[in-house]
């Protein structure tokens, strides 16, 4: 059973990997957590499904318009909302995502109506079977798709000039205009990843989630205990967190019983920031006297 | 002499950093001591370990004999001990008079009858308010008590953590870089002030300072150190003419 | 040949006047002090060459061109870099990433990887230091990264406000030493703020003296060292 | 004279709904009740009266309905509450609206306090659930022969009165329960749940779970290749199931089921498919649609049947009581009995019994168990 | 966070006094005031236990910094706490107030203790994580009856049974004297360390205050205040259920009632708690079965909020009031 149940947590992780790097890219680079975050995924496989229902786009084409419009859904974000009100604490930042998250609920409750959706079996509904387990392909895809985005993304803004500007610029965006950063233009691409994250998050976990205003609600608070994992700042962090989760909530469903399976994640973080308040691959700690 | 404070071989590191390295030192009852050495010699760490925002990896502090490696950061007020910060850290949404009262605040009494405004804590608030207000006018802030300290100039914001570290009723001070970004004036001020805490008060002062016409002119007794280690000590113009310290900080005067 | 002209700048704060027609010359090449009280101005001037704070009225000229309305990083792609007051470490940044962000608006990497090093051996503690986070450094360390993550721009106009704060006092000959042999080397104007007037004054060649939002004083920065008032105020007895 | 909420126009009948929140999605319900009552003012109303139906929004908050509740009862002066959705919420307001003598028609409830109220003026809507966790037991034995079954539940009212009822089911039966796990109802992934299925070695499930939670069930179950047979709970048997999941992956499954089947021929089931076609086409129609449906539906007859006369609460009880063995709805057939004042009001469920069906070759096809033969 | 400068806020806490008065006087008279009918005290009802839910937030969010996302957590403990010792012991409604006070302190404190290094966005993040753990618990330990839940008798206070108009004025009499108690903890020392708390750690500490008393002080008082509006919840429909005590979004609508209405402003509460508890009826005024729109209205309203008054409305209101006064001539303070 051990081997079944590891292998079934690894690939629910996997689902929840993508929005943890996503929570992960807004908070590094706005110092923001995103509670919008789930939604642009959750509008993004609306966008898909209509793509494939009524326009008849294949996947992958459906895919690239979702992103298209999640990064729209992004720039929009941050030009009518976000920038607005760039200069307060972050609370208030806090809180206007959470606006958000209203309204893109109430416009997908509005037009595509509160009951769930299928979204077309795209893989082979043939399982796989690995180390004594078995899994479906649909996982399989999900977690490639999830490492080669987090490794892009480490490498990123580990190396690239762009990415250490964008940690510049939360940083101190004032001091990074100084710079020479163009920090509007930095600024509205984080949200533009975010988006385009948000795209690939939700049109890939659809199929296996289903389609609904509110299927990423539960995901997306799975994906901010997993970035915890990585202090909110590592993005490997939060992938090894996200399926750490995964197999966590598993194993202690199958061994201490299916009441246990839901408050796993809830426990996990409440030790890990009674112990660990900077995540388990959190920051250097920073001298502040 | 009694000694105040003294470290024993205190040593600190950060990864591979030896920020303090066995550095040992004494601080004399009523004197105002000086600390000086080059960038990143340690005086900001070492002052932290004193003050107990830093732990040491090695060695001790004793306050007045006490050894206080493991006491908590709060505690240092009570045992009479007050510091301000190298970079300016005020409660800036605050005004001056809720700033300086923060100093004061190992003095409310009962915190329970203190948040229920009970008649004791009442008269207490009362006289405390008064003594911050007292303290502002020593420290010329009277015209300044109820703005919020983060629209006061640079200087007059170096002189309200002063006047918060006084409000504790302190025996001691640490003040780390008091007249950095003052001008002249406005350091010959401060000099003035730190002189009237020291004698007026009998209050112990321990500073860092780079500004050498400050520190030769107000301290009785400075201590140099140099990679986290000791290099000398004694008087200001032992000091002054000691040939290691030249060489490692005040460099070759070319006037 | 003039390099930056302010004329009759003002700019405010809220209900706070920080400057009230403030008019400098810069020429291309110069050192040039700028003195003055705490809360004087001057860094709010520096703000304003680098449009950061925007001018209620008055004119900014840099090169022939107007920066008024300019945003930061326009300015800076025409050449002006700031030091900025309190250092402004990036804290999450390594010292090599503070650098390397300096260098933000070039793109001759050749001449970015010599300025690098010429900047590493001007400060042998930051090269040390390349893979620790800059906030983890002391306030002296942090104001040598602030310093060269400046010239890392190799701007043709430095704006330095109050380079000397915090550095212990053999730090703060070299540093000017150097920073005059650049000048003089890469043809680099320099605007220095300084509360140090001594230092300043003896390392520019022309001064001036703010006082609440207006120039007061100004003048050969020889002048200004004999002038009594520039003495009596500045300058210690 | 007429009741409150009554005039020769019009009559005014509120409901509360989840339309935003958490189970917003069971606001088909409402839907569904809303579709009818558009239906029947389309066409003239009933006796000359239209039927105004006022939905407000409690997003599932019990304090929030009961306040809702008092403004229809003080302010809109309402004639009966038809069709609203929720165990908690009502639970919060059922006394309050008991006390005030307004009839409660068809509440979406299976919580025991809803549905064994003891008053003349609740009609709950369908059975309770621990009778149908018996009854799914019964299944399990005489038409799988299962000796050892394994139950996965929604972890909430619905799921753990199954539970009891499927407890009194296997003493009856003399079955035995080797495992059984609960899930919550937005529980992401269920693969733990099915996993202690396979490895319990059961004979057959019983599934007390919703269209979605079923769906992800049954993709498991076919993951791992577990063959054994499964009945699932009234509530989860909708069109939903095998779309989501996949054809194969439900094929054979067992449901319950309280409705007549959407491609049943019959008039009336196939009317309530155009009306909610017309009403609300962007929704894909199940079950809960239905649930409103019903209550509508029912209360409509009572009016229709009052005539002329004058329209108040106590001819609706009467009247409500007095239909038997109507078949003009989309339950196959709606008998009311009579209730007492402080009997439970148990005999007043307008859909008493329970059908089986089983999904075969892409559609769900009527199943009659043994017993019912 | 509040930009109000001083003499001017000396003005403001005379008028803040006179405001308060009024308010409360107007709340009393209000359901006996003609045309009003039972059912719009209820609304009030509602609109008190979400202010009195927010003032708990906006001690530790507004004043000490901690942003919360959990405190519908605590309006669970508190609710609980007294439905059991109603259940079980037969506790009246005042008795039930300070038990859920007191269990709600006590796990403040604890939480306050595991929680001990966490400061911003993760902070907020381990109260969500609080939220939900309160939400599983109170859902699988059988005591509290998980979703079923647990029906309370009618509510009694000292021996008498009281409607709705009577739990009307309990609940209007907790709000009073959680408001003064709030009011009078701000402005004390415990307040003013708290406050330190917030603007800085080091320099608190370097003064003397001990952050591991206050911050759980602030967190066990805090959760108190909001156990106290968990009570009210409970009592008010006479029924607990973890379906919607453990329910996140009173978590969320406490923190933005304190957000909106400015978070360390004693006023604040009282404007978020109006906006989150009303504006759902208010829009139904308008528009007839608004579903999705209110959800879309909501957001719209919240984000146009935050950024005209991104300090809250009350502080918005005092700014726009002094700069209307600016433009309207010569008196300056
Ligand atoms: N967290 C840390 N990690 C690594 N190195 C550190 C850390 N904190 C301090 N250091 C190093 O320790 C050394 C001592 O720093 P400290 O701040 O005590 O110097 P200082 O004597 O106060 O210097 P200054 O006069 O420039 O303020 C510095 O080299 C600094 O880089
Ligand atoms: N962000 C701000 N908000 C409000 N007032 C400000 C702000 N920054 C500066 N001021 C005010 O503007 C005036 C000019 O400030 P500025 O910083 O330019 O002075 P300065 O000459 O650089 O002084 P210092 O020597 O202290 O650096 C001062 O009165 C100051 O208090
Ligand atoms: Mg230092
Ligand atoms: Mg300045």
């Amino acid at each position: 059973m051990f081997g079944q149940l590891f292998i079934s947590g690894l690939a629910t992780g996997s689902l929840y990997a993508l929005t943890a790097v996503a929570v992960v890219v807004v908070f590094r680079n706005t110092r923001t957590i995103n509670l919008a975050q789930g939604d642009f995924s959750m509008i993004g496989a609306f966008v898909a499904l209509v793509l494939i229902k009524s326009f008849a786009f294949n996947y992958y084409f459906a895919l690239a318009g979702s992103v298209v419009f999640c990064i729209g859904l992004g720039i929009l974000a941050e030009r009518v909302v976000m920038r607005q009100i760039a200069d307060s604490d972050w609370l208030t930042l806090f809180t206007a995502t959470l606006g958000m998250y209203y309204i893109l609920h109430g416009v997908a409750g509005h037009f595509w109506g509160r009951d769930t959706k299928a979204f077309p079996l795209t893989f082979d509904p043939t399982p796989i079977n690995v180390f004594g387990g078995i899994i479906s392909q649909g996982h399989v895809v999900n977690m490639a798709w999830a490492a080669a985005i987090g490794l892009v993304l480490f490498i990123f803004f580990k190396y690239t000039k762009q990415g250490i500007a964008m940690r510049a610029v939360t940083d101190d965006p004032e001091t990074a205009a100084l710079m020479g950063i163009p920090v509007r233009f930095i600024v509205l691409l984080t949200w533009g990843m975010a988006g385009f994250l948000a795209a690939f998050a939700g049109v890939l976990i659809a199929p296996i989630i289903y389609v609904s205003p509110e299927m990423m609600d539960e995901v997306l608070i799975k994906g901010y205990v997993a970035a915890v994992f990585g202090g909110l700042y590592s993005i490997p962090g939060a992938i090894i967190g996200a399926l750490l989760i995964g197999i966590c909530e598993n194993l202690a469903g199958g061994y201490l019983g299916s009441h246990f399976k839901t408050v796993t994640a809830f426990a996990m973080i409440v030790l890990l920031l009674a112990f660990r308040p900077h995540g388990l691959f959190g920051i250097q700690k920073r001298r502040e006297v | 002499m009694t000694s105040h404070l003294r470290c024993d071989e205190v040593t600190v590191r950060f990864g591979g950093v030896v920020a303090c390295n066995k550095i040992s030192l004494d601080v004399e009852e009523g004197k105002i001591i000086g600390l000086i050495g080059p960038n990143g010699a340690g005086k900001t760490t070492l002052f932290n370990v004193l003050s107990r925002f830093q732990d040491c990896d090695d060695g001790h502090v004793y306050y007045r004999d006490q050894q206080i490696d493991a006491k908590n950061t709060h505690d240092m007020i009570n045992l009479g001990m007050a510091r301000t910060f190298q970079n300016i850290n005020l409660f800036g949404e605050q005004t001056t008079l809720e700033n300086i009262l923060i100093g004061a605040h190992h003095l409310i009494g009962n915190p329970y009858s203190n948040m229920l405004w009970l008649p004791s804590a009442r008269r207490n608030e009362r006289e405390l308010t008064d003594r911050a207000v007292e303290i502002a006018e020593m420290l010329n802030l009277g015209d300044e008590l109820d703005n919020p300290v983060k629209n006061l100039p640079y200087g007059h914001q170096k002189r309200v953590e002063m006047a918060r570290a006084l409000a504790a009723k302190p025996e001691m001070i640490l003040l780390d870089e008091p007249v950095a970004g003052c001008n002249d004036e406005e350091t010959a001020e401060l000099k003035e002030i730190v002189k009237r805490i020291n004698s007026e008060l009998g209050i112990t002062i321990f500073l860092v300072e780079h500004d050498m016409a400050m520190v030769m002119t107000v301290c009785d007794y400075i201590c140099v150190i140099n990679f986290g280690a000791n290099l000398a000590q004694g008087t200001p113009s032992e000091i002054q003419s000691n040939r290691d310290v030249i060489k490692a900080y005040l460099g070759e005067d070319d006037e | 040949m003039t390099l930056l002209r302010l004329s009759n700048l003002e700019a405010s704060y809220g209900a706070v006047r920080a400057l009230q027609g403030v008019s400098m010359d810069v020429a291309e090449g110069a050192v040039v002090a700028v003195l003055g009280a705490n809360g004087a101005g001057k860094s709010t001037t520096l703000k304003a060459i680098s449009g950061v704070v925007k001018p209620t009225a008055g004119e900014i000229e840099f090169d022939g061109k107007r920066l008024n309305g300019m945003t930061p990083n326009q300015i800076v792609r025409l050449g002006i870099a700031q030091v900025p007051e309190g250092r402004k470490i990036f804290k999450d940044l390594t010292v090599a990433e503070n650098l390397r962000m300096g260098a933000y608006a070039r793109s001759d990497k050749a001449e970015i990887s010599k300025d690098l090093d010429m900047i590493l051996e001007l400060f042998p503690r930051l090269s040390e230091r390349a893979k620790q986070l800059g906030g983890t450094l002391s306030g002296g360390e942090q104001q040598m990264l602030a310093i060269g993550r400046g010239l890392m721009a190799r701007p043709r106009l430095l704006l330095l406000d109050e380079p000397s704060l915090g550095l212990a006092p053999i730090i703060i000959a070299d540093i000017f030493a150097t920073l005059r042999k650049i000048n003089e080397e890469k043809r680099m104007t320099m605007l220095v703020v300084e509360q140090n007037a001594n230092i300043a004054l003896k390392n520019s060649s022309f001064g001036y003296v703010l006082q609440v939002g207006r120039v007061a004083v100004e003048g050969v920065a020889g002048d200004l060292r004999q002038n009594k008032e520039v003495i009596e105020s500045y300058m210690g007895a | 004279a007429n009741g409150p909420g009554v005039t020769d126009k019009e009559i005014l009948i509120c409901s509360y709904q989840p339309m935003t929140g958490k189970v917003s999605s069971y606001f088909r319900m409402g839907k569904g009740a809303d579709a009818w009552f558009k239906h029947v003012n389309a066409n003239g109303g009933i006796n000359g009266r239209m039927i105004k139906y006022k939905m407000v929004d409690d997003k599932y908050e019990p304090a929030r309905t009961k306040n809702i509740v008092k403004r229809f009862v003080e302010r809109d002066k309402c004639f009966a509450i038809v069709a609203p959705l929720g165990s908690a919420p009502t639970k919060a307001v059922i006394d309050y609206i008991v006390e005030k003598g307004i009839p409660l028609i068809g509440a979406g409830t299976g919580a025991a306090k809803n549905v064994f109220y003891k008053s003349r003026t609740v009609f709950p809507l369908y059975p309770p659930y621990d009778k149908e966790g018996t009854d799914l037991v019964r299944f399990t034995k005489e038409v799988f022969g299962a000796k050892k079954i394994g139950v996965i539940y929604q972890n909430d009212a619905s799921g753990k009165t199954h539970l009891k009822g499927i407890e009194v089911g296997l003493k009856q039966y003399g079955i035995k329960m080797v495992a059984s796990e609960g899930y919550e109802p937005k529980e992401v992934d269920l693969s733990s749940q099915v996993i202690k299925m396979k490895n319990a070695n059961v004979d057959a499930m019983i599934c007390s779970c919703a269209p979605e939670p079923a769906a992800k069930v049954y993709t498991e179950r076919a993951k791992l290749g577990l063959k054994v047979p499964v009945v699932n709970v009234f509530f989860g048997k909708s069109p939903k199931v095998p779309e989501l999941a996949g054809q194969a992956a439900v094929e054979g499954v067992y449901f319950a089921t309280i409705f007549r089947e959407w491609d049943d021929p019959n008039e009336h089931i196939q009317k309530a498919k155009g009306i909610l076609t017309k009403y609300y086409p962007e929704e894909q129609h199940d079950a809960v649609h239905l649930w409103g449906f019903t209550g509508a539906q029912v209360f409509s007859e009572a009016i229709k049947r009052m005539g002329s006369g004058d329209i108040t609460r106590a001819r609706l009880l009467d009247t409500l009581e007095g239909i038997d063995n109507w078949k003009g709805s989309v339950v196959p057939v709606v008998d009311i009995g009579e209730v007492g004042p402080g009997e439970e009001a148990i005999k007043h469920l307008l859909v008493p019994s329970m059908n089986y069906v089983v999904y075969k070759g892409g559609k769900f096809q009527p199943f009659t168990p043994p017993w019912m033969k | 966070m509040a930009d109000i400068n001083a003499a001017f806020k000396a003005k403001m806490v005379q008028r803040k006094w006179a405001a308060m008065g009024v308010l409360f006087l107007a709340a009393v008279i209000f359901p006996m005031a003609p045309g009003v009918e039972s059912w719009m005290a209820s609304e009030a009802t509602l609109i008190i236990m979400y202010i009195m839910a927010a003032q708990g937030v906006s001690i530790l969010t507004g004043y000490t910094g901690l942003v919360t996302v959990g405190h519908g957590g605590f309006l669970a403990v508190g609710a609980y706490a007294s439905a059991l010792s109603t259940k079980y012991l037969g506790t009246d409604l005042i008795t039930g107030m300070f038990v859920g006070a007191a269990m709600s302190a006590f796990v403040g404190w604890a939480l306050g203790l595991v929680f001990l290094r966490l400061s911003g966005a993760f902070m907020a993040i381990g109260t969500l994580g609080f939220a939900f753990f309160v939400g599983t618990v109170v859902n699988n330990v059988p005591i509290f009856e998980g979703r079923e839940g647990i029906s309370l008798p009618k509510n009694h206070v000292i021996g008498f049974e009281i409607g709705d108009i009577g739990f009307y004025y309990t609940a209007l009499a907790a709000l009073g004297v959680t408001t003064l108690f709030v009011s009078l903890l701000v402005r004390s020392g415990v307040g003013r360390a708290f406050m330190a708390l917030r603007d800085s750690e080091k320099a608190a500490e370097a003064s003397g205050v001990n952050r591991v008393f206050y911050r759980t002080l602030a967190f066990s008082l805090s959760a108190a205040v909001t156990g106290v509006a968990g009570v009210l919840f409970a009592h008010y429909v006479n029924y607990v259920s973890s379906e919607v005590f453990a329910d996140i979004w009173y978590s969320v609508d406490f923190l933005v009632a304190t957000v909106v209405g400015g978070s360390a402003v004693l006023l604040g509460p009282f404007v978020g708690g109006l906006f989150v508890a009303f504006l759902p009826t208010f829009i139904e005024l308008f528009v007839d079965q608004p579903g999705d729109l209110a959800f879309i209205i909501k957001g719209g309203a919240l984000i146009f909020v935050l950024i005209v008054a991104p300090a809250g409305v009350v502080v918005g209101l005092v700014q726009l009031f002094r700069w209307l006064r600016g433009k309207l001539g010569g008196d300056t303070q």
